[in-house]
């Protein structure tokens, strides 16, 4: 029993990850209507800057600053060079427009920073911590921990200001938006700079796990199932599609995986979205729109 | 060339025995095409006659005689064409108008004429007659769409109808060359003036311009938009018959510029307004002035005086011009009626074609008789004058 | 301006369905045929056969797959590459299981196993559209690539899950040199787009079309949905299929699945994207392009001064132009090289007139 | 009620619709005889638009039930309507803006097949005959229509007015027995109406297709159609003659009134 409820936290943290990359994921389509292919690459992308920065002596929290400045300069060119040329396009197109920004955004960080694995030593203490009988990964809860932070923050920053605001105007009508005055493309650069923060936060904590590599830009693909899951256009739900996937998978690969052999959580996260789909066409907490005619 | 010379004993005296002519020697040949529904739907010389033959009985079961008159309002089609025929197929007379002329100009001219037998393309052609206080005899449509509300379509008689008929073998012997073949009305002022045309003159206009433009079979003429003129009847119906080549008819008259090129006509017997338009067709769509391309185009079409200028401004801009219009089989480009505007007669010189005017000698006259009634003197003295 | 149309006219509806309405298209296509079967194999050599005009063919083949399914039937899809794995596994598997079996048949088998396999994911396409659709063709990827290695049955217990070509004969001629790889991949690649462009061309495809274009109305003329569907997946998934097995015998000539990746998916997506959406010739151009630019790129970065671009960087230097021309053609040209060629074509065709 | 000796061809009966609750059409009945031209007339959102897509089984309507010549029914598959005979426009065009006009209107035709895929993709057995029959069939709709000029030309680049007399193209390719027109003539100058209004009739009258109609102009409506229905706010407040209608005092009040 014990092991179970290890399998399953184990599973809600690293669930916790995908949350984290999922989030950036909404936030960029309720604000933009893109589905952004490219914010694992944007996470790769900001990690990777951010130990480069530390290995060459930067200090931690300029080291960040930076990452994140640079995170900004990208958002302010994506906005220029792709979103406005790309201005009501037809979603696919968007969509398309991203997998060529995260070639784009792959390309250019590896050429910068190099295609080794960078460690990342976060100076949390992966010490076993003992709680009520199970044994739990300080770096682990840490990880919760910073994550449960940055949702505050995210959901004070919408809900308290004009940002906040703008951004949900944006979100429920964009054409309202333009009306009341709103600039559009302000709106994106913000939202996408956010993006790349809650990326880079994502990237340091999966790097500090997994040391900060390529694979990092493979999250994404865990992204989408949960996005299915807890629908497109929900921060709560891309955290609760992030825990329900990951503890899901780490279940199925320990209990299921013997029987089917191992490696099955390269694609159960997707059967299970699927599976969600024909039952739930918009995910948890989507809002699905009655097709006029 | 013409099938003049394959003519056993007698040669033909009138319209219709030519096309009795051309259906025994070169039955299966193409005749007409219409382009409709999409293709070019065709018709061969044994059709052609047989339908003719069929509409002739048909006209003369509704009492349609040698002498009497059949008034076609309608834009080029092959019925038209064939109605036309068949009314001389029973020794009368046709006489065409063009429905795209105003309805203002034609109304008193219907109006006085009072046809008996008529021929109206549609409803609208219908509702002109009727503006016309016309109340003929027969009035006979080609297309019924919309006139099954009109009182007119009572009695009116479908053109598909009359083909039912069994055909009338002893096709146009009921009266002799001199007879008219097609009778045109126009206005002046308040008078009305008619132009008569006999089978003798026809055929001779015809034979002339058979033997100067030595057409042959394989001639394509396009029966473009001047339908009703006595141009179009000496100069593209006479040599059709008497050459035996295929005569084509376009789509409709929003669609002629593309069927002219699909079909690349070897013959164009146009007037004035055709080559006119043509000539502006082409310089609206020309490049755009300033453009490099049109720099291009403007020096292939300066009248070429070195040999590189000749050859390359062909290759590069002529050839295709000439093409893109449709004219790159034209061999015989033909102008009926009043002659070209300098400018658009060079225009198409440059482009290798160059336009013959053959001079429509048309005698206007006032009628000697009532205009319902056929005489046949007037039409006898031009042919011994002649 | 080459064109010389007038006296080209169709008096049957079979003359005016022709694929190369005009004589000079078909002469040209002839004439390309020609070349392509007779004069290539004749001067061509071992590089330009192994490295180049195999690769691009299977690729435009793998491309014309996944456009009739994204580009005609408007069903995006990321799994191309899987169900170019199941045809190369499949083939492979008729070939040692199935005694005598003649090459030609058991490739049309690897890709009917293809399609079904493509049917099976295609079905949520039924309940669901666009992005949602994405997570079933990347299940595909991924539950595929993890099956066949996982069981070794399919690899014919062969360690690492790797499979080699079986002796490419086709009625008794040997084609293992690379000229015969050429020919055989050419001979089928030609076949199947001469049925892909009677495809598009009929029912089916203007069905496909409906549906990409507007599926609502689609249902309301009576077209039916799922039946239209699941067929672009299936025909997708069969012709993705046969490109695989080419992949796999007459290009690699050993291939493992994870030579099937999800970027081999993207690869191709992008030449539907690069050549053009919804065209048969795009596939041809976007292949052509895929395979010539790393090739050119290397080349280049060879003529500079040494040193001034490591080979380690070229890579990275290909991703970001890919990338980069990825969204320029979405913004400039969202139909892609196909749209130009087209645009071209109609200005020689009125040349010298504008319109 | 008007010509109950006429058979009718369209009954509805007791139909009620609604979205999350909120009522779009409440026990709405009337009936469209073989033949006639009917106008659903009423103010924006009345609910004529939500009608025609119960009608053409776009929505399902919670309560009451459709009967379309034999068949009656509760809720049905749009595929199940264009079986039996319904074809429609949208009130925003809803063409197919990849293809040209003729695969458009041949799309209209898809019903009419008998030649599975396979035959069409090989070009053997009936496909080859059928294709000149479904391309004859298109081009007298063409023609009828006077589409010509612009057969090849990709729908998308043609002008809206066109556009919509596509769209109604496409549909009475089906050679539908029930025509349903969603706003024929909306946005268009009195020219293109008179022109439109023109093919309807003639739809009507060469053809004997039976057609319902939304329209805001109703000087066109009283024009050309036999059979007027009124609707207000969901529910059916006048229904007869268009002389009738126009009498009817509930419904001045309620639309003729007020211009939209």
């Amino acid at each position: 029993m014990e092991f179970f409820f290890e399998v399953l936290i184990g599973g809600l943290l690293a669930g916790v990850m995908y949350a984290l990359v999922a989030i950036g994921f909404v936030l960029i389509y309720k604000a933009s209507g893109v589905f952004n292919f490219a914010q694992g690459a944007m996470v790769l992308f900001s990690a990777l800057t951010f130990v480069s920065l530390l290995e060459r002596g930067v200090p931690f929290w300029l080291a960040f600053v930076i990452s994140l400045a640079a995170m900004a300069l990208m958002a302010v060119l994506v906005e220029r060079v792709v979103l406005r040329p790309l201005v009501n396009r037809s979603p696919i197109t968007l969509f398309m427009a991203t997998l060529g920004l995260s070639y784009v955004i792959e390309g250019f960080a590896q050429a910068l920073w190099g295609a080794q694995v960078h460690g990342l030593e976060l100076g949390i203490s992966d010490e076993p911590l003992e709680l009520g009988g199970m044994l739990l990964s300080q770096f682990d809860i840490f990880a919760a921990l910073t994550a449960a932070s940055l949702v505050l923050l995210l959901s004070w920053l919408f809900n308290k200001t004009r940002l906040g605001l703008a951004l949900r105007a944006v979100a429920d009508d964009p054409l309202a938006a333009l009306a009341v005055g709103i600039r559009l493309q302000r709106v994106w650069v913000v939202v996408w700079t956010v993006a790349g923060f809650v990326g880079l936060v994502a990237g340091l904590l999966w790097g500090a796990r997994l040391g900060v590599q390529f694979s990092l830009s493979l999250v994404v693909l865990k992204a989408l199932p949960v996005l299915i899951i807890g629908g497109f256009t929900s921060i709560s739900g891309a955290i609760v599609g992030g825990l329900i996937i990951g503890a899901s998978e780490k279940l199925a690969e320990v209990y299921l995986g013997p029987f089917i052999g191992s490696g099955i959580e390269n694609w159960f996260p997707y059967v299970l979205a699927l599976l969600f789909l024909l039952v739930r066409p918009a995910g948890l907490f989507g809002e699905r729109a009655i097709e006029r005619v | 060339m013409s099938s003049f010379n394959d003519t056993p004993g007698a040669a033909p005296v009138s319209l219709p025995q030519w096309l009795r002519l051309q259906a025994q020697w070169h039955g299966p040949d193409v005749a007409l095409r219409h382009k409709h529904l999409g293709i070019w739907q065709v018709q061969t010389w044994a059709q052609v006659a047989d339908e003719v033959g069929r509409l002739a009985a048909g006209l003369q079961a509704h009492g349609f005689a040698a002498g009497a008159t059949l008034a076609i309002l309608s834009r080029p089609r092959p019925q038209a064409l064939l109605a036309a025929l068949a009314a001389q197929w029973l020794g009368g007379v046709a006489s065409l108008f063009d429905p795209l002329q105003p309805g203002a100009e034609q109304r008193p001219l219907l109006a006085a004429l009072q046809p008996e037998f008529v021929l109206a393309e549609g409803l609208e052609e219908v509702q002109r007659l009727h503006m016309a206080q016309l109340a003929p005899k027969v009035l006979i449509y080609l297309d019924r769409r919309g006139l099954s509300a009109s009182e007119a379509f009572v009695e009116a008689l479908d053109y598909a109808a009359l083909l039912a008929c069994h055909p009338v073998d002893e096709p146009g012997l009921q009266g002799p060359a001199q007879h008219t073949a097609f009778v045109f009305y126009r206005e002046v002022g308040q008078a009305i003036e008619e132009q008569r045309l006999s089978h003798a003159e026809l055929l001779r206009e015809g034979q002339r311009l058979v033997e100067r433009e030595a057409l042959g079979r394989q001639e394509e003429a396009l029966a473009a938009r001047a339908f009703a003129s006595a141009g179009q009847a000496r100069y593209l119906l006479a040599p059709w018959l008497i050459a035996g080549f295929r005569l084509n008819f376009p789509e409709n008259l929003a669609t002629r510029d593309r069927d002219r090129r699909e079909l690349g006509p070897t013959l164009v017997a146009g007037t004035r307004e055709t080559y006119t338009r043509l000539h502006g067709y082409a310089l609206e769509r020309l490049p755009l002035p300033g453009s490099w391309a049109r720099r291009l185009v403007d020096w292939a079409l300066a009248t070429p005086s070195g040999l590189f200028q000749r050859h390359l401004g062909h290759w590069l801009v002529r050839r295709s011009l000439r093409d893109v219009l449709g004219f790159s089989k034209t061999r015989s480009p033909l102008l009926v009626g009043d002659a070209l505007a300098p400018e658009t007669q060079a225009f198409f010189e440059v482009l290798g074609v160059n336009v013959r005017h053959w001079s429509d000698s048309a005698h206007w006259e006032v009628p000697v008789q009532p205009v319902n009634t056929i005489t046949d003197d007037w039409t006898g003295r031009q042919s011994q004058l002649a | 301006m080459f064109y010389r149309e007038a006296g080209q006219f169709s008096t049957r509806y079979a003359q005016d369905r022709r694929v190369f309405a005009l004589r000079q298209d078909r002469h040209g296509l002839a004439a390309l045929l020609l070349v392509a079967f007779v004069v290539v194999p004749w001067l061509g050599n071992d590089y330009w056969f192994s490295a180049i005009l195999i690769p691009f063919l299977v690729l435009s083949l793998a491309g014309l797959g996944l456009n009739l399914l994204t580009g005609y039937a408007g069903q995006l899809s990321l799994g191309s590459a899987a169900f170019m794995a199941v045809g190369a596994f499949a083939t492979y598997n008729f070939e040692v299981r199935v005694a005598g079996l003649p090459l030609l048949l058991s490739i049309v088998l690897g890709g009917l196993s293809a399609a079904l396999v493509a049917v099976l994911f295609g079905l949520p396409s039924l309940r669901i559209k666009g992005f949602y659709l994405l997570v079933s063709t990347l299940a595909a990827q991924f539950f595929v690539t993890w099956a066949l290695t996982r069981f070794s049955w399919f690899s014919n217990h062969s360690a690492s899950g790797v499979i080699s070509a079986p002796p490419l004969e086709v009625l008794g001629l040997n084609l293992d040199s690379p000229a015969g790889r050429y020919l055989l991949t050419l001979t089928i690649v030609v076949v199947l787009f001469w049925l892909g462009k009677n495809l598009v061309r009929s029912e089916l495809g203007r069905n496909w079309m409906a549906v990409r274009d507007m599926d609502a109305a689609a249902a309301v003329i009576g077209i039916e949905l799922a039946k239209t569907k699941l067929l672009a997946f299936a025909i997708s998934g069969f012709y993705l299929g046969i490109a695989g097995a080419l992949w796999a015998f007459a290009y690699l000539g050993t291939v493992e699945p994870h030579g099937f990746d999800l970027n081999r998916s993207f690869q191709i997506l992008f030449i539907i994207i690069i050549g053009g959406l919804g065209s048969l010739l795009g596939n041809f151009l976007g292949a052509a392009f895929i395979v010539l630019f790393p090739v050119l790129l290397s080349n280049l970065v060879a003529l500079l001064p040494g040193g001034l671009v490591d080979a380690g960087q070229v890579e990275n230097l290909q991703k970001i132009i890919f990338g980069a021309l990825i969204i320029l053609f979405l913004i400039k040209e969202p139909e892609g090289l196909a749209r130009l060629w087209q645009r071209f074509r109609q200005r020689a065709r009125l040349w010298p007139l504008r319109y | 009620m008007i010509q109950t000796a006429a058979t009718h061809l369209l009954e509805l009966n007791n139909i009620s619709l609604s979205f999350k609750g909120v009522k779009a059409i409440t026990d709405i009945s009337f009936r469209v005889a073989e033949g006639e031209i009917c106008a659903l007339i009423g103010p924006n959102g009345a609910g004529k638009s939500s009608l025609l897509n119960v009608i053409s089984g776009v929505y399902q309507a919670q309560e009451g039930h459709i009967r379309f010549d034999r068949h009656q029914r509760r809720r049905q598959r749009a595929h199940d309507a264009a079986v039996q005979g319904i074809a429609r426009t949208f009130q925003n065009i809803a063409l197919f803006k990849g293809m040209s006009v003729l695969d458009n209107v041949l799309t209209g035709r898809n019903l009419k097949r008998r030649s599975s895929w396979i035959e069409q993709a090989l070009g053997i057995g009936r496909a080859r005959a059928e294709d000149d029959r479904q391309r004859e069939a298109a081009e007298r709709v063409i023609e009828f229509l006077h589409l010509q000029p612009w057969r090849d030309v990709p729908v998308g680049k043609l002008p809206y007015g066109l556009q919509k007399r596509v769209e109604l193209a496409r549909a009475l390719a089906a050679e539908p027995r029930l025509l349903l027109l969603d706003e024929p003539m909306a946005g268009m100058n009195a020219e293109e109406k008179q022109q439109m209004s023109r093919f309807i009739v003639d739809i009507n009258r060469e053809l004997g297709t039976t057609v319902v109609l939304i329209e805001h102009d109703i000087g066109v409506v009283m024009g050309i159609s036999n059979h007027v229905v009124v609707l207000d706010y969901g529910r059916k407040i006048g229904d007869g003659s268009p002389e009738a209608v126009r009498q009817d005092p509930e419904v001045i009040s309620a639309y003729l009134g007020t211009r939209h």
